[in-house]
């Protein structure tokens, strides 16, 4: 699996890990221009640390739901094109605001994840990646809510937090049920469990379903 | 067809719709208003429609104005905080209350059962863990159960005040105790109505039943209400406490004006109350 | 040594010290109301003591005493049902009123953070089973939560009332609902007190402010009180209410009586107060 | 193990059963003037069918606590000498004194088992067999408490409900602890499970400690 065009392995503090480049955001380590990007802290370099077949290439068009305070945004951004941060809680967007400042291709939005219309009129259409990280319960829901925004080739990069649907269930059970919600959207090419940087998240990749 | 033509088409309509190319601020307050069933080749659109003369000048542009429309739409947010905080503040005083009315019942009732019945809540909590041997028991340790809950809550509902009402308010939590910050925004309706109130409103808030007694000549002017509780005015000397509480109503709304405009956390404002405060106590002294 | 300084030297006395041999409710009372550290040879004490011939004489005596005490204590405990069921009334018309008031709290709070919300117990019930995903969600959901459970308490509390009224106040609980019964009861202060009271002191119970401003010139007489609420009353003609009410404040009295002082249902009371009632009714018709 | 004198097997509805003679009192089975003694609602009868060691010899003077409606009394009453039945609740004790009623040996007392000083002065001293059956908690405690009455050589026959020591514990915890209280005062003969008659019991016989 090779990794998207503007992401590299480079080492930090000895250890060999993804990074991009573009300014820093959080306080995260750097080695020249380049930033690290740690797959404890994001489920997307997650998903590529473990060979997941993202589709990413760089470049291209993203929409991002769940962008809290822009920790993952910013790196995706760092190697895309047009990128739309949409995060619904104003205290972690004041940040994402920050990364903004930075990047001319990220563009913030304090809307809900779940409410698509109130964002249709400025997201553009036939977006080459979405990518969702919500930390809410229905998050497969949400994931074919937004799937109007993706082309007909696109990707679904998603991260299903077990715990966020429902705590008493045993995890599999969540991914399962999940999965089952997902498929009236969309078609699955591929799920893997997060661990050991995110436990009892699944990560998915999948397609838009053909009508 | 004409572009025009095309959008009425597509029954859609992008946020630049009817913004002038350099309004940033209707921009981004058709972003922050508007909607769409479904997304469309906005750029394009834009740039056909002449609102931008090409996808980078589009999203320059879409950028200048979602960083507008996002930024307000946080303040606003943010400043939203305040209502939440003036609830949770309520919510705990109703909690408080209901918990201490109910537990007076458990007590009058646990006293025909136990000949080493209690009072109150703390009563009310040690009852809660026993266990019940009759169906009446049930009932009156089923009630107690009901009294810990809602006394749980109302220490919950503490928690998150203490929590929030520095987050809003960092000046007013710091001059004021959390809590009494809280009450402050409660009885003034909001942290701007606070802002914008006389020193003198803030010192009688809470002592409005008085305030109307006095006005009808039945009572003398009150001259502390709720900032009674605070420990300037109770630690003040007998003949010194109007003078405290008009001093602390005064740095309390400077608070909770540079809370509501600014934001910034000023320490200078809480070194300038204890100084003024030690004046009056030494003046006490005398 | 006599027996009496070797009892002393025990320092327990037996139930039927000082008790006459064949008085068994003088020995039923000692045996409520006596104790003892420690047990003794009981039975060939009180031979010694010649309060019985011999063992089988003490075993038939105190066979007779404690049946009579047994039956005594039985009856004044279930006697004392009667300020159980008071008590549980007004704990579940506690539990009702704080149920809707913290479910006011709970509308207004919600009303600011989901456009969907609604008021009342139904909507706090539905609230409570739902998700929070913010700090001030969690908080409104688990008031919610609070109003849920305060709302099963007053409905656990309902239903023991309504199995044990019945139990208490047979003919009462026959005649009102077993709910109305529990409340005259609680209104008049216990079962005995309503026995007691005058037809018409029981139409008007539960409407002393209105009484009260009666008796200051205020008002016209109050008809009924919470008798109101019984549908033998409601269903009247307007113009025969106050008839209604006076007949069936009657009837209670009668019931309450029945059931302080016997005990014993007698179906005849309602099947009588029916007839009535239709009388009043037809009355009403002509 | 032999049954006391006054308890013998006779067979209702086909079945071998324990039965007592004496007046009907809760619609029980009877064969002539025998009436059924049905371990599934005796817990002493069960301890009986178990073969535990109780002692019972009959005739013996009993101390019966928690006698509730009388069901398990009024057969022990129709096999002992003088027979004492301590009940709390006035409404089973309504039922208990129509058992009486046919009984010139049975006495009843309205009375709390945890306070034996209430009814000392009429329970005389040296009992022989003290059977307890209480479903409140401290069950181990009210035996100890209980243990004045009996003679240096009488017997504790005891019936340990889990449940109503605590509902959250395994009922093996739950007999462990009560038994260690229960050592406070006796010294434990024989302890067996009351399965299948009664579920999560523990019938105990024990002697009191030589001081």
């Amino acid at each position: 699996m090779t990794l998207p065009d503007g992401v590299e392995r480079r080492t930090f503090g000895g250890d060999d890990r993804l990074a991009t480049k573009g300014h820093p955001v959080y306080g995260e380590p750097t080695d020249g221009d380049w930033r690290c990007w740690d797959a404890r802290r994001s489920k997307l370099a997650a998903m590529l640390e473990h060979g997941m077949d993202t589709g990413l290439d760089g470049g291209e068009t993203v929409l991002y739901l769940g962008a809290a305070s822009g920790t993952t945004v910013s790196h995706v951004a760092d190697f895309s094109g047009p990128t739309y941060a949409v995060e619904f809680a104003p205290r972690p967007t004041r940040d994402l605001l920050d990364a903004v400042d930075a990047r001319e291709n990220l563009f913030p939005l304090l809307k809900d994840a779940r409410k698509p219309e109130t964002y249709a009129h400025v997201v553009e259409s036939d977006v080459e990646v979405l990518v969702q990280d919500v930390a809410t319960r229905g998050q497969a829901r949400v994931a074919c809510e937004n799937a109007r925004f993706l082309r007909e080739d696109g990707r679904l990069l998603l991260a299903i937090k077990a715990r966020s649907e429902d705590v008493a269930s045993d995890p599999e059970t969540v991914f399962e049920r999940a999965l089952d919600t997902l498929r009236e959207g969309y078609e699955i090419i591929e799920t893997r469990r997060l661990e050991p940087f995110h436990v009892d998240h699944l990560g998915v990749v999948a397609v838009p379903r053909k009508v | 067809m004409t572009e025009s033509d095309a959008e009425t088409a597509g029954g859609e309509l992008g946020w630049f719709a009817g913004v002038e190319p350099d309004d940033v601020e209707d921009g981004a307050r058709a972003i922050r208003e508007g909607s769409a069933d479904a997304p469309a080749d906005w750029p394009e659109r834009a740039v056909k429609a002449g609102f931008a003369e090409d996808d980078a000048d589009y999203y320059a542009k879409l950028r200048k104005a979602t960083i507008r429309a996002t930024r307000d739409a946080v303040t606003e947010r943010e400043r939203a905080d305040d209502r939440q905080l003036v609830h949770a503040v309520r919510a705990m005083d109703d909690c408080e209350s209901e918990a201490n009315e109910l537990a007076e019942r458990v007590a009058e009732w646990a006293g025909t059962l136990y000949p080493d019945a209690g009072t109150g809540v703390g009563y009310a909590r040690e009852l809660a863990e026993s266990d019940p041997e009759t169906p009446v028991e049930e009932r009156v340790v089923s009630l107690a159960e009901r009294v810990a809950d809602l006394a749980d809550e109302r220490d919950t509902l503490r928690s998150f005040v203490e929590r929030q009402a520095p987050a809003v308010a960092p000046n007013l939590a710091t001059l004021a105790d959390p809590v009494l910050a809280a009450r402050l925004i409660a009885l003034a309706g909001g942290l701007e109505s606070l802002a914008k109130m006389p020193g003198g409103t803030v010192q009688v808030l809470g002592a409005e039943n008085a305030l109307f007694a006095h006005l009808r000549g039945h009572a003398s002017s009150p001259k502390h209400g709720i900032i009674y509780t605070h420990e300037a005015v109770r630690a003040a000397p007998p003949d010194q406490r109007g003078s405290a509480a008009r001093t602390l109503s005064g740095k309390l709304v400077i608070a909770a004006r540079i809370d509501h405009y600014s934001g910034e956390h000023n320490p200078e404002l809480k070194a300038e109350l204890d100084r003024r405060m030690d004046a009056i106590q030494s003046r006490g002294d005398e």
